[in-house]
């Protein structure tokens, strides 16, 4: 058994409405210093799985095939 | 009888609930911005509609800390009488004046339609003017309103009486079907602790009158304002 | 970018890059008198693209009728402009955003319609509604389900969270949208009809304002992005998708309106798919004016961007305006409310130039009137090929099983799955839900309705582009009607395939011949539009596709029609007549797989006589309950309104292919009240209309001459279940959400 | 400057229908051996803080004011 941990992020330059409203609101929290926020999705996938080469190659392709959106984000996959 | 509209950024249903509630108060409510830190002197606050601040990162998240919320959360505490309607719900619960939690659509997808919802209760300013065991037809319009609460707290709801309303069939029975959103125990609406506060997701403020396909929605009004004014 | 790059020698290479022929650089050339540099070649290239001068389709669009007493405005602005009564004006347009999202589903429709939302508030209009006519490959195509689940998602995405409602549209299915969906969307909105405002600049010195988003990257071309001078520290290759923020367009819409309110506005221009290039060449036009404009001054979301970005981007959810000079204060108070980015960034001259200022050097310098004049071709068409002839022989029909089929059919299918994910009814003003003929939204505060409708049938176009053209104005004046409103006025959105391409082209003037003779007849004139061409894969162009939105108007809501049977015991009767055209029907298409045929004839002259009677009975009263007949036919039509009223129907009539699922035009089905009967019959025959009473209402079923009973849970069990279970289907391709 | 990642997950016992419908997503497409699915969010935040004390304490705040909900989620907080 192991776990997969995918972050999917936005591409540099595109627009992040979310992480945008985010920085807004904690400015008029009062928090100062927040020069940028950016917003993602994390997600943990448990495989029945022991090898770690054949683990990360199916995640590699869930990532490709389906979990992110190639035009607009980039994923990064840690094993555990 | 006075009541309050607070209006944040992104809300849009601010103006419809505030045509029904003039139709059915028969003057104009108070229209209040987020920024306002005063409150004028009303006996119902209502939290509208809407996507407040997007729906960005989670729905009601970021209205909760608005000056005028800071407001709303005291009135609430003196008793002050407080619907929130779909956003509105949102806020409550973010706000912590009610329990729980609305969460993403069982299907993930945004859903607009007439649900059924059965009276549960009368023990409150909102329900008073209905009856137990009613079905009354209002829309639903949200991508997040799946209500969440823990055992404890689900146990807590149900003996104190404070679940208002839940998702029924048009013939009154709780199923999975007659659930728009997969919310526990079908639950579409429930009461703060002191019973002076409601969130609903459906939005009786669009059938208020017959051209809009039905008028349950001003039933529940007047009821409401009712209940307010022999309360005064 | 530096002012080196800039001043680099403009080669071949660079000009093709933005899609320049080398004929139109030396046009650029001669009418310069000098090389452009960089940035001014971007903004010819751009001003001069199909997209901006219309160079292809201009001679065409002028020979539509644009004309009428209630027409304020016709087009030329960024929306049409019609009178709607008690004061106010009704301002609505159509606009394609189809590569984008056949690129990215989800965020390509959604900023489709940010985009025409803004062209609607830009001129001083509440959006009251939005609708879409949604064109897919078909439905085994690998990449519809995703096209579809995007798509959908986006504009309700969009829609729900501005708070305008999305009341209508279409959703159909061909192969020859394979490789190219279309993402046609509508607003309507409403303004008084004495503020309306208008994209221009005027008043030498007078501020221009940069309101909304900040400027980013976005959209900037895939051609002119592969030039490593503008971007040489970029270390992935930058995407050209836009990102929708709803909620900063619904800020937007608030600011503006209650800018709007106020006096200080001289004209204001959304910035649309050329951004800030081609509002302000569009705004100092109108003027008959010169702008200046400092790039330092943009507000811009990224470091470094050079004027080449800043005047190519195409962000979403920013505005331009002029302003009364002195009035900045008070204008910049109302943004900062709603917490939008505010900029003085230039001022109106009186050069006729567009000036560019970078770094307090001019970067450009240009004629507008060379900018906005664009080119205009005449180019080549010829009259496409024939369809295929009917076949000699189509399998037996069997009414029943051929009417569930036909209900469960893609194109007729429910579409409920993709309304229920729309917010059709904020704004609480919607007294037509979608699902009928003509959605209908109540003008606030009065007892009017605003009746609109997307309407096309695109096999009718590929088989007849004459017939095509005028049978999509025909039904978008039918389905008004229908619902009892007298329709007012049209916006188009032109969707064709390459125009370099002579059979190509001769589809699109062919289309434009039907849709101008048949706006004439129906005193339906065209205020606004758009054309989008070059939809074509692997050399294979899309189905020919003028989709029309129509708007009408009803003078008391409580005399509105739509199509559900609501009581027992009435009398159906069918206006209209026809011999049962069968050539390019569903009805064929189901039964033989193909299409074939010539479409059924437009008789314009009977259609407007048939929808001036059927007006008629539902203003006077005699009737609420009206539908027209369209795909699919009488028979489809006859359980359309069964099933929308949980009311049986028993059909009389002859057991035909050609009268139960033929397509002839002009024709609509009502129920009137046993006791009208006589007089509506008597009515018709004195205003030369054909009417025949076909069956009656009640029970539980639909029944032909007694037999063939299919309850009306059965059909609504056919007709509802095609979509969901087409979408619970495997999805590849990332980014639900 | 200091970079913070922080990771917003849903406690258990706590329904995920964005990580149902991927698992059932990536079955659908023919991956097997995929036991559970959860998805979180993950939010990059820039500050201009030197102090790696202050700068957690800040966003300490903000996941607790803003960014988590504790009636669901739970967070964790990474810094560079
Ligand atoms: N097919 C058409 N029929 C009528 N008018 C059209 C058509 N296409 C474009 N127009 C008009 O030409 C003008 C420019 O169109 P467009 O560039 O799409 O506007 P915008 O810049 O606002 O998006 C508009 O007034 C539009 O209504
Ligand atoms: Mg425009």
């Amino acid at each position: 058994m192991m776990k997969a941990k995918v972050h999917i992020t936005l591409k540099t330059g595109v627009l992040d409405p979310q992480g945008k409203a985010i920085s807004h609101a904690l400015d008029s929290l009062g928090f100062d210093g927040i020069e940028d926020v950016r917003q993602g999705k994390y997600i943990e996938i448990r495989l029945a799985e022991t090898d770690a080469e054949t683990a990360r190659s199916k995640v590699e392709a869930m990532c490709s095939r389906l979990l992110a959106n190639p035009v607009i984000e980039n994923y990064s996959i840690e094993l555990e | 009888m006075k009541a309050a509209v607070i209006v944040f950024p992104g809300s849009n249903c601010d103006r419809d609930i505030a045509v029904a509630l003039e139709a059915c108060m028969g003057h104009a409510p108070a229209m209040v911005w987020h920024r306002d830190s005063e409150l004028p002197d009303v006996d119902l606050i209502a939290l509208p509609g809407g996507f407040s601040y997007g729906d960005y990162l989670r729905s009601g998240a970021m209205a909760v800390h608005s000056p005028a919320m800071r407001e709303v959360v005291a009135r609430a505490e003196r008793g002050v009488a407080v619907l929130g309607i779909c956003n509105g719900f949102q806020v409550l619960t973010e706000s912590g004046l009610l329990p729980g939690a609305l969460m993403r659509n069982r299907d993930l997808r945004f859903v607009c339609r007439d649900v059924w919802v059965r009276v549960e209760t009368t023990d409150s300013v909102f329900t008073t003017g209905l009856q137990k065991g009613e079905c009354m037809r209002f829309p639903v319009a949200h991508n997040d309103g799946s209500y969440f609460v823990d055992d404890t707290t689900l146990a807590t709801l149900q003996d104190a009486d404070r679940i208002a309303f839940r998702y029924v069939t048009p013939d009154g029975q709780v199923t999975d079907d007659a659930n728009p959103n997969g919310s526990r125990a079908g639950i579409a609406g429930v009461l703060g602790p002191s019973r002076n506060v409601l969130g609903m997701m459906p939005h009786p403020e669009r059938l208020v009158d017959e051209a809009q396909g039905g008028t349950d929605g001003r039933r529940f009004f007047e009821g409401l304002l009712n209940a307010l004014e022999t309360a005064r | 970018m530096s002012a080196a790059t800039n001043d680099a020698a403009i080669t071949p290479e660079i000009v093709a890059e933005h899609g320049l022929s080398p004929d139109e650089y030396d046009k650029a050339l001669t009418l310069l008198g000098r090389a452009p540099n960089l940035v001014e070649l971007g903004i010819i290239s751009v001003m001069w693209s199909e997209h901006c001068s219309y160079k292809s389709s201009r001679r065409w669009l002028k020979t539509l009728p644009t004309e009428a007493p209630w027409v304020i405005c016709g087009p030329g602005e960024n929306a049409g402009v019609v009178d709607i009564g008690d004061g106010l004006a009704a301002i609505f347009k159509m606009e394609s955003h189809n590569h984008p999202s056949y690129i990215e589903p989800y965020q390509g429709a959604a900023t489709g319609v940010g985009g025409i939302l803004r062209d609607v508030f830009t001129m001083g209009a509440r959006p009251v509604a939005n609708l879409n006519a949604l064109r897919f490959g078909s439905p085994e195509h690998p990449k519809t389900r995703h096209l579809v689940r995007g798509v959908v998602a986006g504009i309700g995405g969009y829609g729900n969270c501005v708070g305008v409602p999305t009341v209508g549209g279409e959703c159909t299915f061909d192969p020859g949208y394979d490789g190219n969906i279309l993402v046609n969307a509508m607003t309507v909105g409403v303004a008084p009809a004495d503020r309306i405002f208008y994209a221009k600049a005027s008043g030498v010195g007078s501020p221009i304002v940069y309101v909304g988003s900040k400027t980013g990257r976005d959209g900037i071309h895939g051609a002119t992005m592969a030039s490593a001078s503008f971007d040489e520290d970029s270390e992935e290759k930058r995407p050209t998708v836009q990102v929708g923020d709803p909620f900063t367009e619904k800020l937007l819409i608030e600011a503006c309106l209650e800018l709007m309110a106020t006096d200080c506005i001289v004209g204001i221009q959304d910035m649309g798919a050329a951004g800030l290039t081609s509002s302000s060449v569009e705004m100092a036009d109108k003027g008959a004016a010169g702008v200046m404009l400092d790039m330092d001054q943009v507000p811009v979301r990224e470091e470094g961007m050079t004027p080449y970005e800043i005047m190519l981007s195409e962000s979403q959810e920013r505005m331009l305006m002029v302003l009364r000079p002195g009035r900045e204060a008070e204008a910049r108070a109302i943004f900062e409310k709603w917490e939008l980015d505010f900029a003085v960034i230039g001022e109106v001259t009186d050069s006729r130039h567009l000036t560019l200022r970078s770094g307090g050097k001019i970067v450009c310098d240009l004629p507008v009137e060379m900018l906005a004049t664009g080119l205009q071709y005449d180019r080549p068409w010829e009259t496409p090929a024939a369809p295929a002839p009917l076949p000699a022989s189509v399998p037996a029909l069997s009414v029943k099983d051929d009417l569930l089929k036909l209900l469960s059919s893609p194109d007729l299918a429910s579409k409920r799955w993709v309304w229920e994910q729309y917010d059709h009814m904020v704004m609480a003003d919607t007294v037509q839900r979608p699902g009928g003929d003509a959605a209908v939204v109540r003008v606030h505060g009065t007892e009017r309705g605003l009746a609109m409708t997307t309407d096309c049938t695109p096999r009718y176009c590929a088989a007849d582009p004459v017939t095509g053209g005028r049978q999509a104005v025909a039904e978008a004046w039918r389905n008004l009607t229908a619902s009892g409103a007298r329709p007012l006025a049209v916006t188009d959105c032109l969707n064709f395939g390459n125009p370099q391409r002579a059979p190509v082209m001769g589809q699109f003037v062919l289309c434009i011949q039907g849709m101008g003779e048949a706006c004439r007849v129906l005193d339906f004139p065209v205020v606004s539009g758009n054309v989008s061409l070059y939809n074509e894969t692997d050399f294979a162009s899309i189905p020919p596709t003028p989709q029309i939105g129509g708007l009408g108007l009803i003078d008391d809501i409580g005399r509105m029609a739509q199509p559900a049977i609501r009581a027992e015991g009435e009398t159906l009767i069918l206006i209209g007549d026809g011999e049962g055209h069968l050539g390019a029907s569903l009805y064929l298409r189901m039964a033989t797989g193909a299409d074939a045929g010539m479409p059924p004839p437009v008789d314009l002259e009977k259609e407007r006589r048939n929808g001036d009677f059927v007006r008629g009975l539902i203003a006077e009263g005699v009737t609420t309950t009206c539908h027209d007949v369209s795909d699919g036919g009488l028979l489809v039509a006859a359980a359309e309104m069964a099933m929308a009223g949980g009311i049986g129907i028993a059909l009389e009539g002859p057991e035909d292919a050609g009268w139960l699922f033929g397509e002839d035009q002009g024709r609509y089905l009502l129920a009137v009240p046993e006791d009208a009967v006589e007089t509506v019959l008597k009515a018709a025959r004195s205003a030369h209309v054909a009417a025949a009473a076909v069956g009656s209402t009640g029970g539980s079923a639909l029944t032909l001459n007694g037999a063939n009973a299919i309850c009306v849970d059965e059909l609504r069990a056919a007709n509802e279940r095609w979509f969901p279970a087409y979408m619970s289907g495997p999805v590849e391709s990332g980014g639900d959400d």
